[in-house]
């Protein structure tokens, strides 16, 4: 399959990401400039971690204005798949194609640290190949990783079987002391209504090989590739 | 030429972490009588522009679409000659 | 001009005398700013360039040494290292935030302005105690200003050291160490050749910031301080990001002949090495100059220090693909002038000259002077200790627990968990252990980096602490399995105008190169940082170290950490009775006294042989070397990060249980081992005539360490752990 | 209760490389008639106290302290009953 990796000023973990295909999925992959306007020829698109523009003003609100973005909307409003990862996720929510905001985490700090993830729903197409029961071991590193929605949204994205993860214990327990960055409900990724974008702030192209450390991360990279290949036939 | 000071906080309900720090050190520092610190964005935006309608008009829109984040921030503006 | 006109600029009469004899004529005021900021200490190294030459600069591995922006290391494969470690400390005593992130911004640029992409990033930070609110200012501000760089620009800070004491109160060390990756026939030189070529400046536009920085760094800080301050000069991550991402998109595309960031005395700075390298001169329109501000005059758009800029020299053919590349990046990007023949920097303005200077007055024939060197008296108290003086330790746990809450020894996650470590995803080794390892793309290969220097013992004894700063860096590289290459060094000193520090200063120098020397590991370049001092007190004298290593093969990495319970614990290498400058002399009898334990670098290279092997061979499941706290300290770190305890036992053999616990002999490495693995490990350390004790196993949720069969040490890790690990967070809140 | 409400912006003549950055993204969406974009901070404190002077004082010396970063910032406020 084939994924395309945006690239706007500023974007700094693309290469994580297109690495991460190229290297351990073993798939093609391509680096989207952000003044394209045009994304066409590929199965899945990763909006990548890191910082784009500098961080500044907030994460993700002058990235959303690239070209780019209007054709990364329309692909995910014909059912493509897109991905959101730190930087990635917060660009989402900053042009409206997924719910809610993230703001500044409660400790004032950027964190890089491991985070052990619940996995909510194993129904979508970034999660199916996920063991219900396991916990994700995949490290964050942010400093506005707090998730907001307000209370109406919250319930909605409940409902619809939105929240995708959520920080737990290593055992998998959704607790308070488990949450690094004051994200309401603990939650650390959602995805839009019909479940083909998906942000997430705890990166997963960090802990796909034994050799950093996790190689949980993967299964979510796994999951894209079996939807693909059933949707394919 | 109109200069805009935007104003930006955010919305009550969402937690900040930012202020409720400061307020900590405040006390920490032996002020008593503090009853509220909150902490946000100043944005001064100087336009080539004299119609104050018009700015007004414009700086609201800029304010939506790209200065503040509507799901957790709120504003306020003035306009001012320079 | 008037005596004052120079004098106010910090320059002597003599110095004065001298340029007017270079020009033979006197300078006017644009020059003057020239004159003064170029001869700075900062820029000239006019009291150390004597002393500098006398270090080993030269290796198998050694591309390029000490003269350009960084040094450079071939790693095979094709492949090359370029790294270097800068100091920015009289910034950030000032603004703590920006001049930390600048420092960093500063040392990154060093790097891609050879040609390498920027992989990884340390830092060595020195405060004041925490106890004392400015500091923990300082401390936290400093270390939000690297994350909110590094974190922004997306370089992983994989590592560094942070030390706490009171020398450092009135003025903090910060100094920054970036490494790049390169192939090695792509590597760019800041020289200036081609007569007619164009000279081009890109990157953000200029503006009145520190103007006087360089004069500022070579000054002792003073009550005005503050006021001294020339404009703060604020980093932008996000134009370095964007410049890094055209420099190297130019460099690999097309032809640069000459490249140079612009840092300390900005333009001029750039402008006359550039020149005085490549042996030409440069006619420069400073109309042509993008400023950020109205108004700038000749001498603030020479010497303003604004951040994120370059200066590169092109083939005329070249010149529309860089205006091409970074106007496609969104960054400036101006002919400011031509190569020229005559070895002369001529500067223009509104169509006049302004300044006309030979490039070579300005660097290779700024004065060197040899300041005088006397042993400082301190040292006459200092040396003297008198262990039989001092009672023996009684409570063994109350003191390691004490030693675990001192904040140099205490967990720094606090510190590192703000850096993003991980970006790039090639984090093999994280902060945490004695060294970062990092994965190289592509091939099979690692590199580890540290930072390190133990300053009490350069106070205590300059030669011999500065040996063992190289030693130790060393000793941490193979504790990672990595062999270790090459060194970059910050010397950070007080006044060399006192003798008694210059004498500190030609010691730790001389101290080094013998290190260097014995290790195999040359120096490739650093810089010196003079005048920390504020009232009376100068530092201790600070040479950091930054030394990079190789594996061949990454799979071959090892940390510090027990992996399982069951191993044995090995310690290598020889335990005298040495607590002379020691972290529990400090913490548990308040002295600051005795010299620094003895280095025989025969040992030490033993030692390390040792365990380099033993590592490749797969024989160990765990390598930390001794430092501050000895033993006992060691012990306990090798149990926190998995939770796997151990239990050993000692023998004083005549000993005092104190230093036998807490003493910091040196070339001491503790390792565990599977037990089928054993004799094979104990048959490695024979044959390199390297003494190995077997203390004990790990396993248990405590440490517990008997001597002479009586249990000194029982602690539960939980408390232990505890205890370390909330030290520093404690103090900071 | 008095509440300031404190507006703190970068000295002029201090790089502001986030007003920059904001400008040329409004300029890329076409506001043509933006001349500057300055970013900074915008803290409310609310104070139980009547007494404008005092306040007025108060209000300084923890901007001074705390607040502000005097190296590179500077910064206004106003006092308004609440
Ligand atoms: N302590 C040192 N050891 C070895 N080389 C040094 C030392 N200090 C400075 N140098 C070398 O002197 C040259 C000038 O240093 P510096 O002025 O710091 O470079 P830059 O112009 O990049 O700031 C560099 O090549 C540097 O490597
Ligand atoms: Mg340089």
């Amino acid at each position: 399959m084939k994924y395309g990796v945006v690239v706007f000023p500023g974007s700094t973990c693309d290469v994580d990401a297109y690495s991460l295909v190229k290297d351990v999925l073993k798939q093609s992959v391509e680096y989207i400039w952000h003044q394209e306007e045009k994304v066409t020829g590929f199965d899945c698109l990763i909006l990548p971690a890191g910082a784009s523009f500098g961080d500044y003003l907030r994460c993700g609100a002058l990235a959303r204005f690239s070209p780019v973005m209007k054709a990364v909307a329309d692909f995910a409003r014909q059912g493509g798949l897109v991905l959101g990862l730190g930087n990635g996720f917060q660009i989402l929510t900053e042009a409206g194609l997924l719910p809610g905001a993230l703001y500044r985490n409660t400790s004032l700090q950027f964190r890089c640290q491991d985070s052990y993830l619940k996995v909510e729903n194993c129904d979508t197409p970034f999660t199916r190949e996920i063991p219900p029961e396991q916990v994700l071991k995949i490290p964050i590193a942010h400093g506005q990783g707090n998730y907001y929605a307000d209370p109406e949204t919250l319930r909605q994205l409940k409902a619809n079987g939105q929240i995708i993860f959520r920080y737990a214990t290593a055992e998998g327990e959704v607790t308070p002391a488990a949450n690094p960055n004051g994200s309401v409900d603990n939650i650390a990724g959602v995805c839009n209504e019909s479940k083909n974008v998906l942000g997430m702030m705890p990166l997963p192209e960090r802990a796909s090989e034994a050799l950093l450390g996790s190689a949980d991360g993967k299964l979510i990279f796994t999951s894209i590739l079996k939807y693909w290949e059933e949707c394919r036939l | 030429m109109l200069k805009a000071e935007i104003k930006v906080l955010l919305k009550q309900g969402v937690l900040d972490p930012q202020g409720q720090a400061a307020e900590k050190s405040l006390s920490a520092l032996g002020y008593q009588n503090i009853n509220q610190v909150r902490i946000g964005k100043y944005l001064e935006v100087t336009l080539n522009e004299k119609d104050r309608t018009a700015a007004e008009a414009q700086v609201r829109e800029m304010c939506t679409r790209l200065l503040t984040n509507a799901v957790i921030e709120d504003y306020t503006f003035e306009l001012v000659e320079v | 001009m008037k005596e004052q006109d120079w004098r106010s600029l910090g320059l002597t009469d003599e110095e004065y005398q001298m340029i007017t004899k270079s020009l033979g004529r006197e300078p006017n005021q644009v020059e003057l700013g020239m004159f003064a900021v170029m001869w700075s200490e900062h820029c000239s190294y006019k009291h150390s360039k004597a002393v500098l030459r006398t270090f080993p600069t030269e290796g198998e591995r050694v591309l390029q040494g000490p003269g350009e922006n960084a040094g450079i290391v071939d790693i095979g494969d094709g492949l090359a290292v370029c790294f270097k470690i800068e100091s920015h400390n009289h910034p950030s005593a000032v603004e703590p935030y920006q001049g930390a992130a600048t420092g960093l911004g500063g040392i990154i640029r060093d790097i891609f302005t050879m040609g390498a992409r920027p992989i990884a990033a340390l830092n060595s930070l020195r405060f004041g105690p925490l106890e004392d609110a400015r500091v923990r200012h300082l401390c936290r501000e400093v270390v939000a200003g690297i994350a909110g760089y590094g974190n922004t620009i997306g370089i992983p800070t994989v590592g560094g050291e942070i030390y706490f004491d009171p020398s450092y109160r009135g003025n903090p060390l910060v100094n920054a160490f970036c490494i790049g990756l390169l192939e090695k026939d792509k590597i760019k030189l800041g020289k200036a050749s081609g007569v007619g070529n164009p000279v081009l400046l890109v990157g953000a536009r200029t503006g009145r910031d520190g103007i006087h920085g360089a004069a500022f760094a070579s000054e002792e800080l003073g009550d005005d301080a503050e006021q001294k301050v020339p404009t703060i000069q604020v980093g932008d991550p996000f134009m370095e990001k964007l410049l890094l991402e055209a420099c190297l998109e130019l460099i690999n595309n097309h032809e640069i002949l000459g490249i140079q960031d612009l840092g300390a005395a900005g333009l001029t700075c750039a402008l006359s090495e550039m020149a005085s390298r490549g042996g030409t001169g440069l006619e420069i329109d400073l109309d042509k100059v993008p400023c950020r501000e109205e108004g700038m005059t000749a001498y603030e758009i020479l010497l303003a220090e604004s951040q994120e800029r370059m200066l590169m020299v092109v083939a005329p053919e070249q010149e529309a693909a860089v205006h091409e590349i970074f106007a496609r990046w969104g960054l400036n990007s101006a002919t400011i002038g031509r190569v020229a023949a005559d070895c002369i920097l001529r500067i223009w303005k509104n169509g006049a000259v302004v300044a006309e200077v030979p490039a070579d007055s300005l660097t290779e024939e700024a004065p060197v002077y040899h300041p005088a060197s006397v042993k400082p008296a301190y040292l006459e108290t200092t040396s003297v200790l008198d262990l039989e003086q001092i009672p023996d330790v009684t409570d063994a746990n109350q003191a390691l627990l004490k030693l675990l809450a001192v904040p140099s020894i205490s967990s720094k996650e606090w510190v590192w968990q703000q850096y993003d470590y991980l970006a790039r995803t090639c984090t093999v080794v994280r902060p945490g252990s004695d060294a970062a390892v990092l994965r190289i793309r592509g091939t099979k290969k690692g590199l580890a980096l540290t930072t390190d220097c133990n300053s009490r013992y350069v106070y205590l004894d300059p030669y011999t602490g500065a040996q063992i700063a190289v030693a130790e860096a060393a000793r941490n590289l193979v504790c990672s399995g990595a062999e270790p290459l090459a060194i970059t060094d910050c010397l950070n000193f007080g006044s060399p105008e006192k003798p008694e520090i210059f004498w500190q200063f030609r010691q730790a120098v001389e101290g080094m190169s013998a290190a260097c020397r014995a290790l195999k590991t040359p120096v490739t370049g650093g810089n010196v940082s003079f005048y920390n001092e504020s009232g009376e007190e100068a530092i201790y004298p600070t040479p950091t170290v930054g030394m990079v290593g190789l594996l061949e093969d990454v799979e071959q990495h090892c940390t510090q950490s027990f992996k399982a319970p069951g191993d044995y614990v090995v310690l290598l290498g020889e335990t005298f009775n040495e607590l002379g400058g020691s972290e529990y002399l400090a913490t548990c009898h308040q002295l600051v006294k005795g010299l620094p334990p003895r280095l025989d670098l025969a040992k030490e290279c033993a030692v390390q042989k040792t365990v380099l092997t033993a590592i490749r061979q797969g024989l160990l499941h765990s390598a930390h070397d001794l430092s501050e706290g000895g033993l006992a300290v060691a012990l306990a770190e090798c149990c926190f990060e998995h939770e796997i305890g151990a239990k050993v036992e000692l023998a004083t053999h005549g000993l005092r249980l104190d230093s036998l616990l807490f003493g910091e002999s040196q070339s001491r490495i503790l390792v565990s081992v599977p037990a089928e693995k054993l004799q094979a490990l104990l048959q490695l350390a024979a044959d390199n005539q390297v003494p190995a004790f077997t203390l004990g196993k790990t396993g248990g949720e405590r440490l517990q360490i008997q001597v002479d069969g009586q249990m000194q040490i029982a602690l539960p890790l939980a408390e232990a752990k505890a205890t370390w690990r909330e030290a520093i967070p404690c103090l900071l809140k």
